[in-house]
């Protein structure tokens, strides 16, 4: 039996799992469950849960497992007693992602640029036009701040996630 | 009569393939075009003949008329089918064909000419007879004339639309004065990249109307019957997603009437070939006549399943010149159809478009169950194109079983790659307004940011088997796996986002 | 009137999915039972719920009574739905689902007995004035009983078949007196496999009839319809490969009269639910009784598509008590279906099973396309079972356009890992015979070996292709192939047989 | 350019290449062709062959590729120099496979054998019999002979291509 760890909003509830070749009897809760799992492929799994059958697609990041489990996307925070040694160790874990970066929400091409670098601007003003898919789509401030710096230039081909614009505080 | 032997699809795509099946079936060969980001698109891999075109930006290649008729010209094709979008209601380019001394699939360039100038379609609707939204039908100059025509109009808000265009693009609602410059900007600006046309005109604003819009069908001898409505209301920004036939409120005798004011609209315009008429149907039941698209709609498979016929054989049989094989009152419409459309948009990030490689790719099967797609395994979504990746059809005895089904089919489908609009649908057709038919264009707008926040069930099971996956990764045998996948689980792979979504069961 | 929450579907493989489809459709809960060759089956990861009921070989497990009662038991599910084959006809499995107080979703134990004695049967319908083939109604005690009673029928040949059985499965044609002994026996043998009974019967055969079989469909208070003929005249050792609806060659008046005497078969043994009277229709237009299959048949999607119904609701709602809601004549049949058995079998190779994982999986799209698999990516065919992969369907407005939509929807199709029956479906199509109509149960083996020797077009498209593709693969960046790809073009993969085939196009 | 050499019949014929990247000329018979080939996966190209569109699914063997066009599969020999040089060398290459093993044509359990070893047979007869998917199928002998070995027993599960009976002559 090992103790694996979900967590639950702040706290880490304890969770037991024994068992091998995806014949598995879990605790958590005071709850006792059977689990029959198999791979279908490097993603998807057949998992008989106490006789309830799930199709689940699955991705495992370091600390986390991303489910699909009947159309619905989730996120599952899960430890191994390694991890969990780990995160006690160095805390809270990576710093949250920068709020000044306004990045592309989706590759496609810049058409115009509405703000110049040292410009104040609002939370919801319109930044920039991006034209993807014979669309064009505004992109405007999450928050109010100053414009550092522009990254981008007008007919300028941007892939998602790339930085276009940086604002200050 | 001519006997068409091969037809040269102006277009790519889902319609492409859509056509190409037609063609397959009656014996026909189809050639293809594509621009350089499409050598491997699903249009290609089913054609009998391919052509290149040009580069991957539409302008220089779909958009590319010297192009797409050299193509035609090489490829020996007796006829052209235009699709919709790209030069489906561009009456030049349906000229050029005709003067190539080939078949244009759809009505004549005098005809698209006609209706594809919204302001003289609007006329000759008025003078027909047809009810039209009231609105100004000239091409706007500039911001000060845009102004005085929406003072004579009753004020904001109106509408600001392509004169060329439909769809959507080149659209834009504006309900204050301050928003008019930006607004009328955009649209020509759109409007332009789209068709190719930045003439835009203003309408009156009809509040909360649904959209429900005629199926027509005319043959080269004048002959016109119409196909029932759709129901096309559930839209973003101007873009049908959810449409369905017949409409979920309307009495058969409105049906009737708004069916025979469509062909009447058909026979003032001496239409033929297939065209929908559209209306804005308002509370209170009166309809006005929007535009009429001059071409094969994206929701024709609705009428088409309800109706049991091939619309698009259809259009190549009156283009060879046969009749109508049919009467208005031969007409054996059956049961329900609802189309989805499947694009590549993150529904969960403002309906952004979501561009990628389809790595896994898994269609719903069953009864009452079609699929029109345009893509397959290992396509690529650019961004250069539309956004409609597939179409999911049902067909049912009856409207709440054709919902259930497609809730059914949403369920089964599975696209990896890309985001799409399905987990969108699925919401639409789980709320009770749209289920008892309350529903107008502005649905959507109204409803689509609390239908997002909707809590998942099943999360405890999601629990039990998230730490069950981890911890049979965790203890498979490191033999199994790959090297980089041993330690801690496996490393990040793509990152998925973090979402509460409502499951369907 | 109970309402269904929960049925536990008593089968495996395409039906048990598409039989769940229905009940998602519905909202009930579908609870699937698999062997231990099946927990990654395409019925298990479609199920809302699933349990265990023993090893691979079906006499362990989907022929094990008690393992698939303790499972309903176990689910709480309030009907059991047992498909076709199986147990779908066997009285005692019926008799014990209803004694643990569960519906079982079909007609009641007695009249499964009465039909499934295919003696009693015969009885049954001589009385109800039902035109059957001449035999003898006893089952066969030993070779010599065989002989006399062959004699008193007029001679060979003569058709030895299960007592208990359907399908093909422990049927044999007997055409000499020194085949006798091993048809026996061979006979014997597989009705004990497949319906746990050796015993067998013997009826005169009837030269070169077609199969015209009526869907019939009752209410419990014994009100009943026909849902038109079915023509599953293409078979291979009486295995039915292609069926449609309605037949090419029945008139009106004698679809009605096989309708009603279908009719009085079915109130002659006190039908409820969904059954089918099997005729032969021999070249005179006269039809016998062959048998009644006493639950869902494998073909019924082509009458679900041609009357625009779901007969697995229609069956769940008939088992909840409801009537039948419709009349005879409230019935709006449309058009014509075709179905193609997608078989996990080498018809070049005498049809031998076929099994394998699957590898690679496209399927058919588009208007009038229906696939009702029991398959998946990466699903194991396995030789326990029956070897129907998936099924095709297709609709259309006539005949000859649902011929050709099949051609064009196979054509669409490709299955990779297993051979299957899709080439030889394909040529069947093509052939003049079939399109003609002028077919009859031995059209197979009448034709195949020829159609198998048809001419490929397009070989010096394939040859200059092959040269080029071997080229291209000799002059790939040797970083782009795997080690073992490099010399001399690839190292030898998967054999694939040296075959000539016609092409479709 | 390069020479390939198509096998027809029993003699070779020289086909000339030239190209990169998938764009390729080919020239066969004084006639010429352009070939547009692009790989979609590692089974599947598009060729576009002088505006003729194919999707094609090709397996490259030793000597020859096999191929599945429009429905219709096809082997075609084809030989680069290398090869063509080997095989001048090294003569017609393998032996054909011996016609003397009886081979199960498909996974099954083997339900009753027939003959003996030992016992003459003559071609069409009876030798086994494989039970596979619930159907029964019995094996009989591509031509006469002796048995010379029998390598099954009943209830014995087998592979396809097992060998299961040698017959001599």
């Amino acid at each position: 039996m090992m103790k694996y760890y979900l967590k639950r909003e702040d706290r880490y509830e304890e969770i037991d799992i024994e068992g091998a070749g995806g014949k598995l009897r879990v605790s958590a809760n005071g709850r006792h469950y059977a689990v029959d799992l198999v791979p279908i492929d490097e993603k998807r799994y057949s998992v008989v849960l106490d006789n309830r059958a799930y199709l689940v697609e699955a991705e495992i990041q370091k600390n986390a497992v991303h489910l699909l489990l009947n159309q619905c996307e989730r996120v599952v925070q899960v430890l191994n007693p390694q991890q969990k040694l780990e995160s006690e160790i160095f805390g809270k874990g990576e710093k949250s992602h920068s709020e000044s970066e306004v990045r592309a929400p989706m590759p496609g091409l810049i058409l115009r640029i509405e703000v110049e670098a040292g410009q104040e601007i609002a939370a919801g003003q319109p930044l920039l036009v991006i034209e993807a898919m014979k669309m064009e789509n505004e992109i405007r401030a999450a928050s109010g701040g100053a414009v550092k710096e522009i990254l981008v230039q007008p007919h300028q081909a941007v892939e998602r996630n790339d930085i276009l614009i940086k604002i200050g505080n | 009569m001519t006997k068409i032997q091969k037809i040269l699809i102006a277009n790519r795509g889902e319609i492409a393939v859509r056509i190409m099946r037609s063609c397959r079936e009656m014996g026909i060969r189809a050639a293809a075009v594509y621009s350089e980001a499409d050598r491997l698109s699903a249009h290609v891999l089913a054609a009998d003949e391919a052509y290149p075109i040009g580069p991957a930006a539409a302008a220089q290649s779909y958009l590319n008329m010297d192009a797409i008729l050299e193509a035609a010209r090489k490829s020996g094709a007796d006829a052209v089918h235009p699709g919709y979008g790209f030069f489906a209601e561009n009456a030049d380019f349906a000229q050029r064909v005709e003067d190539s001394g080939l078949i244009f699939i759809g009505p004549s360039p005098q005809t698209i000419r006609l209706m594809g100038s919204k302001t003289e379609a609007r006329k000759t609707m008025m003078d027909a007879g047809v009810p039209v939204v009231p609105g100004a039908r000239e091409a706007l100059a500039s911001v000060e004339e845009a102004q005085q025509v929406i003072e004579y109009l009753g004020g904001f808000p109106v509408l600001i639309k392509a004169a060329a265009g439909g769809g959507g693009k080149g659209m834009r609602l504006v309900r204050e004065a301050k928003e008019l410059p930006r607004a009328l900007e955009a649209a020509k600006g759109e409007a332009l990249k789209a068709f190719g046309d930045a003439a835009v005109y203003v309408e009156k604003f009809i509040e909360s109307p649904k959209h429900i819009e005629i199926q027509i069908f005319a043959d080269r001898r004048g002959d016109a019957v119409h196909l029932w409505e759709r129901d096309c209301s559930i839209q973003r920004r101007h873009q049908k997603v959810i449409e369905e036939c017949p409409s979920a409120i309307l009495t058969p005798e409105k049906r009737a009437e708004m069916g025979q004011v469509a062909v009447q609209a058909a026979k003032a315009c001496r239409y033929s070939n297939a065209g929908t008429v559209e209306f804005l149907y308002d509370r209170e039941g009166n309809f006005y006549f929007l535009e009429m698209n001059t071409r094969l709609q994206v929701e024709h498979p609705v009428t088409e399943m309800v109706m049991g016929m091939d619309l698009v054989k259809l259009q190549i049989r009156v283009a060879e010149g046969h009749p109508l094989p049919f009467r208005q009152e031969d007409l054996r419409p059956r049961g329900h159809a609802i189309e989805c459309r499947i694009n590549a948009e993150d529904v969960f990030n403002n309906f952004v478009p979501s561009t990628g490689k389809i790595s896994y790719l898994k269609l719903p099967e069953g009864p009452g169950v079609r699929v029109d797609s345009g893509v397959g395994l290992h396509s690529e979504i650019s961004r250069f194109y539309d956004p409609i990746a597939a179409k999911l059809v049902v067909w049912a005895e009856t409207r709440p079983e054709a919902i259930a089904r497609m809730k059914r089919a949403l369920g089964e489908l599975r696209i990896e790659g890309i985001d799409t609009t399905a987990p969108f649908c699925l919401r639409v057709l789980d709320h009770p307004e749209f289920q008892q038919g309350n529903f107008n264009i502005n649905f959507v707008d109204r409803y689509w940011q609390q239908m997002q926040q909707s809590l998942p069930d099943e999360a405890e099971a999601a629990e039990i088997i998230a730490a069950a996956i981890a911890y049979y990764r965790d203890h498979q045998s490191a033999s199994t796996l790959s090297p980089s996948e041993n330690a801690n689980h496996a490393p990040a792979l793509s990152p998925w986002k973090t979402r509460a979504l409502k499951t369907m069961r």
